[in-house]
């Protein structure tokens, strides 16, 4: 394979290689099982222990409100399945339009199922309106679930207020947070979220492992039913090395937040050139109020994965919400959602860098991207004249 | 795994005082407390032999049916028993018995209170109080280890 | 840690040598997204998809039959909410008492939600009465779910006759085929089996990775609900390093078969010898119908955890299911089921043998075992006299 220049990190993320180190142990000696009665598998225990411990240091949680995860879809059908199973007489839940499907495909499942779903809208810039929040509450909602940060266009949600919000209604509180974990730094000790979901692949640890925060106290219903692990919130035998390598990803995510600056400048150095020589060219989601590591630019007039495959053809990874490439064949929910133009919406790209982007690929990326898109848009029928 | 103390663990591997007593002299008096069976898959058999004039414990053997701690609990209690009265023995909790031995894991803290109910068991069979019987007892089986009450085990932990 | 000898392979299972060399190029350099756009992360989906391949053929399965799950746990709660959500107006299932947790306490849960539940009796060998299946099927039964080897005894179901039954009053039939697979051979293509469990790290693969066959043309609703990965019947990114893993351990599984018979022949020797030597001993389970690499035997008189960690002390690894240890207090409700007397109930260890065990291991075992006995026999109250 040759070398790639990454920018899919929002897609997932390579694994450190101090991760590997951390897990390596128990792919090959350290194989027992924690749950057993012989020493050889206590040690393994104490390893889950210490991991536990450091992703709960990276949410400024308790560790006992850890629960491991195979995935962030997994700790998002568990926190919403949880929350509603826990209160069975309230039959209303709010999320947005713009949540990631593991959110959206389970909330409309439940509509079927004789729940009631208010999706908030997003304006141009991809927010919520709190007003439309505020109205939608009843006594009745059992659950407020939103993202934290969109995974298309890196938008931040205000947290808070609409945490505040749902508690003064009596709601649970459920934050997607698979995208600012590691990017933003979240403190729950201060926070109004009742479960978080993370996981583990987009923080450099590998792919099959996550994490679910529940707040003591909060009323919880597991979703995977069976043996008494994770004192009995997730049944079935841990995954040791990825909670392992989880544990210190979260560690080593912890200790790189301060340099998340670098980041952020190579993103807007990226983003502020394209715009700069590349005519026909927005920047999609709130300017600001945004992940420091992503960037979702809008190339009017031309397709996202005509794009997407000439930019492959130079070795530069990156991806579109748009129609064709994700199997699904239809645009960007998000996008559409944020009412974008027909022009904007097929021919939209992310850019999601890493703590291992370095200035050279950015450089590389804008060497190639105006020759790909005139070439491109030479192609098309359409054009701004 | 249940995380053991050290102490619980050598108290496991060589146990003080296991076995029964078979010798006495004049004036001193051997008597057993039971408790437990082994449907229960627990079990203490205490055996001690005490001074009739001055009521101190002068020896204490164990037989246990059970689990590590339980094991360990049983000759901890021996050890702490040597050389007290009978009335300074009657007053030992099965927090000491734990505490002796540096700790045990909480869902194991009724392993040491199989221990205090057979030494009160082996006491007022010194003192010929007739013993309270389990079988009758009203509350829910918590413990299918030794037929424990819920209730009983209020009285004793808390 | 010092080197142990691993006779709890019930429990989990070492990864094989050229198990982890498969997957660690996912670990490194290949961690692309298989859904992804680009080529980088098709190689990825490329692995995958052999992987596949690899597991259809254990099972002799159709590539399309096998779907990714996260553990053995996974793959039985989604068999069963899946046939449970596909007939929605049948409300009733079989299974029997000596499930496995995660089959058994879902059971449990969903008679709380207005299923019925009947749970088959097994007799003093650990095997059900067929005349007892077939008087409670009904039009009504939407599921028989058995599973395939019992994992504390070893003891085998007649699968495939329990499935003609099923088949023929109409009902769906899951398999918890999780400690079956690798140690007997399977055949999907002359099966009455819908759905079958396995699990990854019982197969000398890692933790945190296991898969459901799920027969063509089978109603099947997924239980972990969002994106369109594994064409919409598993939701979440897929455990890339995982997948491969539990492919290269299936054709290793796949290429054992054969000599499965060695491992029978240490595990009777041990058991033989034990009985020999140990007074008031006893073997748990069908002597015959049981599977090659277990065996679990009453040790009279004493209990299964003080039996373990002194196995332990000499680095002997085995399991039980006696109370005290399992971290639920309660004797295992397997033993129970088959009636055993108490003395037996509470002083039964299993040992489970892999490939990996040698005739030197065992030796040590019998070794070091009469001794153990005799101390804790001397300890004991009880004794046969
Ligand atoms: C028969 C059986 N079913 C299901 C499971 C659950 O598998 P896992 O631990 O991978 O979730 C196990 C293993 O513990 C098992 O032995
Ligand atoms: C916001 C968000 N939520 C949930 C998920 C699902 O996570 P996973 O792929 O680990 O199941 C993702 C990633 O795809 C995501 O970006
Ligand atoms: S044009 Fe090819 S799928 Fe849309
Ligand atoms: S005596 Fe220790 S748990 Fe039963």
């Amino acid at each position: 394979m040759r070398d790639c220049i990454y920018l899919d990190n929002n897609a997932t993320t390579k694994v450190d290689e101090e991760v590997l180190e951390a897990m390596l142990p128990y792919l090959t000696q350290y194989y027992g099982n924690p749950s057993s009665m012989h020493t050889f598998g206590g040690q393994v225990a104490k390893a889950v222990k210490t991991a536990r411990e450091q992703v709960a240091s990276l949410l400024g949680a308790l560790d006992s409100e850890i629960v491991w995860t195979s995935c962030g879809t997994e700790g998002d059908n568990a926190a919403i399945r949880a929350a509603l199973a826990a209160q069975p007489n309230k039959r209303h839940i709010i999320t947005t339009a713009v949540e990631h499907p593991a959110v959206l495909n389970l909330c409309k499942l439940l509509e079927k199922q004789g729940y009631s779903v208010t999706y908030l809208s997003v304006n141009g810039e991809g927010l919520v309106d709190l007003a439309e929040l505020e109205a939608s509450i009843t006594g009745n909602t059992a659950l407020v679930s939103v993202m934290y940060a969109n995974n298309e266009t890196g938008v931040l949600f205000p947290i808070e207020r609409i945490g505040s919000l749902a508690k003064e209604r009596g709601a649970l509180f459920h934050v997607d947070a698979v995208q600012a974990v590691g990017k933003i730094s979240l403190d729950m000790k201060t926070s109004t979220i009742d479960l978080l979901t993370l996981s583990g692949h987009k923080i450099h640890a590998p792919k099959g492992i996550g994490a679910l925060y529940v707040r003591k106290g909060t009323l919880f219903r597991p979703f995977m039913i069976g043996g008494h692990q994770e004192r009995g919130r997730r049944a079935g035998t841990e995954n040791v090395p990825g909670i392992v390598a989880l544990g210190k990803a979260a560690a080593l995510a912890e200790s790189h937040l301060g340099n998340v600056g670098r980041e952020q400048q190579l993103r807007d150095y990226l983003e502020q050139t394209i715009l700069a020589i590349i005519p026909d060219t927005v920047v999609n989601g709130h300017p600001l109020q945004r992940l420091p590591n992503t960037s979702n630019i809008g190339f009017k007039y031309i397709e996202g994965e005509a794009i997407l495959l000439s930019l492959d053809k130079h070795g530069i990874c990156a991806s579109s919400g748009s129609a064709c490439t994700s199997g699904s064949l239809e645009p960007s929910h998000v996008l559409r959602s944020m009412g974008l133009p027909y022009s904007v919406l097929h021919g939209s790209i992310r850019f999601s860098l890493s703590r291992y982007t370095t200035q050279g690929e950015i450089d590389r990326v804008l060497e190639v991207l105006p020759t790909i898109i005139d070439r491109l848009r030479a192609l098309s029928p359409f054009s701004s004249d | 795994m249940w995380e053991y103390t050290d102490k619980v663990m050598e108290f496991f591997y060589n146990p003080r005082n296991q076995g029964v007593i078979t010798e006495k002299k004049e004036g001193e008096k051997v008597v057993t407390g039971e408790v437990g069976s082994i449907a229960c898959g627990d079990a203490l058999r205490l055996h001690l032999k005490v001074d009739e004039v001055t009521s101190v414990i002068l020896d204490a053997r164990f037989q246990t049916f059970g689990c590590a701690s339980a094991i360990a609990s049983s000759s901890a209690l021996t050890e702490l028993l040597k050389g007290k009265t009978i009335d300074e023995a009657l007053r030992l909790t099965n927090r000491e018995i734990a505490e002796y031995l540096g700790g045990l894991p909480e869902e194991k803290m009724h392993c040491s209170v199989m221990g205090q109910e057979a030494l009160e068991a082996a006491i007022f069979t010194y003192k010929g109080i007739p013993l309270e019987s389990h079988e009758d007892d009203e509350g829910t089986l918590v413990c299918k280890c030794f037929g424990i009450t819920d209730s009983r085990i209020r009285r004793i932990i808390i």
